[in-house]
This record gives structure tokens, C-alpha cells and sequence, in this order.
């Protein structure tokens, strides 16, 4: 499990992180270091694009929710997109889909900033 | 083989280390298995994302070392699909994880909190999910998918 | 995790009965595995092909019923995958799979033969197959892959 | 493992069997019944399509060895084509592609009856 599942692109003040990999547990514990190294760079606005992701679990998205608190405590922001069918249900039962802001594309959750 | 088939209750067992990394193979296995019985892909979703949360548990909350190791067990007759995984435990004295305990932690759980929404999926999810403490002095996790013909395609 | 990171030998297990349909579900799970490891496609490709083969074999030729089920033990460590399938024999006197037996499968074997190309494919393309009889009076065969800077990718 | 895992077409007096899963042991036992049923109902030439199997077994192939060695005694064959790389090796292993013939494509193994 190398760490090209996780890759990351600037787009002005934004951070894009692209997960290549299913977040199961394995995985959801890279996606908070590759988060909370962004936040520690002093990231403000950080993407994470999950159109590659076909399996979430709940430690990942609490991974997420975790960090969009943080972020906002400082005026900014962690936004999602790219969510199929099945993680979209999946953060509409934990409640996720309430605390975080979702996207269907990457140019809409920039734009949102 | 469809589940119509099997009129029998067929037992499968599995071992492994208290890895993480064994999450992925044994969901892959319980989502082949899931197909080959009938469970139409959202309810593959759903059985492959509880396997993720119980094992998880199990491995973080209930094993001690990678060496204690998680148990799981796969029953399936027509009717049912039951998957028991089974932990040693942390040794800690007297285990909470009863039913009040359940409670308190789906209550806990508000939607902006990071944790604690694991075993709420898994019951909401699931048909049945039950909780109990083993001799070995470790947490038994029972969850089942009962076959329905809107569950199948 | 890939094998370097692994020193000690990690030790998983399954039991499954004595049909056909786990075949697949044993093939995927191990397939992850092996590609969590490190194996590369080909090499994944023929762990799975052996895998079958010799599942097989346990079930039509090492089984008397369905429920007298295989067992199976994957170990591995930094330097090998090793995959041991035991079954419990069909209760035939005397167990004639000696390694005799086994050259004269092999010799026997001719391109436009039907059957007898599994043990055959195992021993050509795992890094070691031994078959011996084990207390239960079944079969144990037991296949080795070494991690190799060209097999990896 | 329902049995539209495989489909039979006709072209002109040829049977084409298209093999929509993988061969293992379990499948393996369905595709020697489809094969048997056609030579049962007087079938002469069979043509295989596995161009959508990822996976084989000895078994597979030998059901269809033991049906080509049936036909060729009354002038007829069993051909195959489609087979991906790590197909074509394990025909190769065990002997199988100096048996059978093998195809590139549907069109090549009929012209070839
Ligand atoms: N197998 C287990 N052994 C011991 N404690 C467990 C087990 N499974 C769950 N728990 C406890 O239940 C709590 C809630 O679990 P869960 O809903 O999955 O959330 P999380 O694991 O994210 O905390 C855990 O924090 C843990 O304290
Ligand atoms: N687990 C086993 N138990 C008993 N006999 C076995 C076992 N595995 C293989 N054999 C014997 O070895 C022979 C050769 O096996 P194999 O090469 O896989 O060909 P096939 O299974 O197609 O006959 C089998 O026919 C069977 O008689």
C-alpha cells in the first residue's frame, strides 16, 4: 500500500487532495496524516476529491469532519467531491453530509471558497 | 449457487492476525461471497462497509497485540447471512461494552462528532446486530442480512 | 504493508466446507493479499491459478462430503508466501499420493490429456509444492512463492 | 452463478459459445455440460469465445481438449479464441496449445472450419 493512493495538487490558495484508494481503516489512517501535514503546512483550504474512492468508512470520514472543524476555527474549509451513490448514502447516515460541504465537481468546490 | 440452494446452514471460519491490513482481503471474500449468494450490489456496499467497522473495532478497541488476532465466523442458510467476529479482548477489568453502554454511545454520537459511528452503522445497516462479551473475555459482534427479494437481484 | 515491512511470520486461516463455490471467494481474498504483498499481476495471477487447482483437488479427490470441509493456512514473513491446504481424505485405504505417485501423474501426463494438469501447473509454477499425507488421513499440499526482486513490481 | 454466464449464437453450421465468467471449477463443470449438450444435439463445429475470461483452470481447458478429440472423429472441431495473455500461457503449460487450435478472432477461427 504505497502512498501514490494519495496525491496532492495546488490550485491558487487550495490544496487538492486526489485519494487513488478505498478508505477502509488502512487507508482513512494515511488520509489524516496526508491532511493534518497540509493543516500543519498552514493550509487553509484543502479539497479532497473521492471520485476514485468506491469504499469509505466511517473512521475517514470523521477523518474529514475532523479536520473541516479545525480548518474553520481559522476561517477555512475542508470541501469534498466526487461522491458516487454509495458513499453519498454513507455520509447522509452518519450525518456527515449536514457538517460537511459536498460538491459534484472540483471547479464548484473551489469555486466555494 | 443461490442462497434457494443451500438449504443447510453452511459454516465458514476465518483466523487472522489483529492487522488492519487483513480488512481489505476479508471484505473482498464476504463481498465474492455476498455476490454469489444474491445480495444485490447496495446491500454488497453495506455488508462490506459493517465487515470494515466490526473488524476495525475489534482490532483497535479489542486485541492487545497484532499477535491476539480476530476470529470470524460466516453462516448462511435460505434465509440469512450471519457474520460473528470475534475479539480476546484488552484485558481490562470488567468489559463495558454492554447494552446500556450501546446506548450511551449511539446518543453520544452527534453528527459533527469524528468517532463513534461505527457500531451505529453497523445497526443501522444491518437486520440485527448483538453485542456480547465471550469468555475469552473479549467482544462477539453478531450482525445479519436476512435474504428478501427487494435485498436480491 | 509490504513484505519488507513484515519480519515476523503472520499466520491466517480458514476453514470453509467442501464445495466448489468457495473457491472463488478464496482465490479474491488471496489475490488482495498477495497484491498487498507486493506480488506482481503475473504472479498473482498463477498464486490464484495454484489456489484453485489444489482447492480442487481437496474438495473432488480429498473430501467425502461437503461437510468434511478444507482448511487452509496462509503464512508469509519478509522472504515467502506459503499456502498449505489440508483435507481429510476420503477414508480410502491406504493413502496412495506418495511422492511415487505423484512423478507418475506427472509422467503420465500428454498435451491432449483431459485431466491431470493440476498438480502438474502447481509444481511448475510455485517455488516449491510438497505433498504429504497428514494425521487425518487426508492430504496437506503445500505450495511456497519467494518474493524476488523480478517477480515484485 | 447464474447460467447467463453462458450464451450460445449461431453462424451458419458453427455453435458459438461465449464464455462470460471466469473458469474456474465451478464454472468449469457448466461450460463441459454446455459443450456436451451441443455435441449431444449433433453440433459438429464449436468455436469458444474467451475473450471476456480472466481466469482459467486445467479443468476448463481439459473439457475443452476432451471435446475437440470427440469432434475431430467425425470430421468436426472445437476452436478457440480471445485469450488473454496469462490465458495463452497456461494453454501453453500444459500442452494445450498444440492441441487446440487458437484463434485472434471470432472471424479467423470460423473461416478456418
Ligand atoms: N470489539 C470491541 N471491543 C471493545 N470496545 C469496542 C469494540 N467495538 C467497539 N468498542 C467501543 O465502542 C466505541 C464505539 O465504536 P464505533 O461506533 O465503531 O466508533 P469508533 O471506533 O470510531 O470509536 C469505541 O470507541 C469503543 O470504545
Ligand atoms: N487432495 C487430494 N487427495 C487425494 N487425491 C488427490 C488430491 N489431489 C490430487 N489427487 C490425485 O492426483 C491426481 C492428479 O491431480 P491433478 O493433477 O490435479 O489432476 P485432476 O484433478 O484433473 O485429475 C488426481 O486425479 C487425484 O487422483
Amino acid at each position: 500500500m504505497a502512498n501514490e493512493s494519495m496525491t496532492i495538487r495546488d490550485n491558487a490558495d487550495a490544496k487538492i487532495v486526489d485519494v487513488n484508494e478505498d478508505l477502509g481503516s488502512y487507508a482513512a489512517a494515511d488520509l489524516r496524516k496526508a491532511i493534518d501535514r497540509l493543516i500543519n503546512e498552514a493550509s487553509q483550504q484543502i479539497v479532497v476529491n473521492l471520485s476514485q474512492v468506491q469504499h469509505i468508512n466511517s473512521t475517514a470520514i470523521g477523518a474529514m469532519v475532523g479536520a473541516a472543524k479545525r480548518l474553520r476555527q481559522n476561517n477555512g474549509d475542508l470541501k469534498v467531491y466526487g461522491l458516487a451513490d454509495n458513499l453519498k448514502r454513507t455520509f447522509d447516515l452518519v450525518g456527515a453530509s449536514s457538517v460537511l460541504e459536498i460538491y459534484n465537481s472540483e471547479s464548484s468546490a473551489l469555486a466555494a471558497f | 449457487m443461490t442462497q434457494a440452494e443451500k438449504t443447510e446452514q453452511e459454516i465458514l471460519k476465518f483466523t487472522v492476525p489483529s492487522c488492519l491490513e487483513y480488512i481489505r482481503p476479508i471484505q473482498v471474500f464476504i463481498g465474492q461471497l455476498a455476490q454469489q449468494l444474491g445480495f444485490c450490489r447496495t446491500r454488497i456496499y453495506d455488508i462490506e462497509l459493517i465487515i470494515d467497522e466490526v473488524c476495525s473495532n475489534a482490532i483497535e478497541h479489542g486485541s492487545e497485540t497484532p499477535n491476539s488476532g480476530i476470529d470470524l465466523t460466516l453462516m448462511f442458510d435460505s434465509s440469512k447471512l450471519e457474520i460473528h467476529v470475534r475479539d480476546k479482548g484488552k484485558c481490562v477489568q470488567g468489559n463495558w461494552l454492554a447494552t446500556g453502554r450501546l446506548d450511551e454511545v449511539s446518543q453520544k454520537m452527534t453528527p459533527d462528532s469524528e468517532r463513534g459511528h461505527g457500531i451505529f452503522l453497523a445497526e443501522k445497516l444491518s437486520d440485527s446486530l448483538e453485542i456480547l462479551t465471550n469468555p475469552l473475555g473479549g467482544t462477539d459482534v453478531q450482525v445479519v442480512f436476512y435474504f428478501s427479494p427487494s435485498n436480491d437481484s
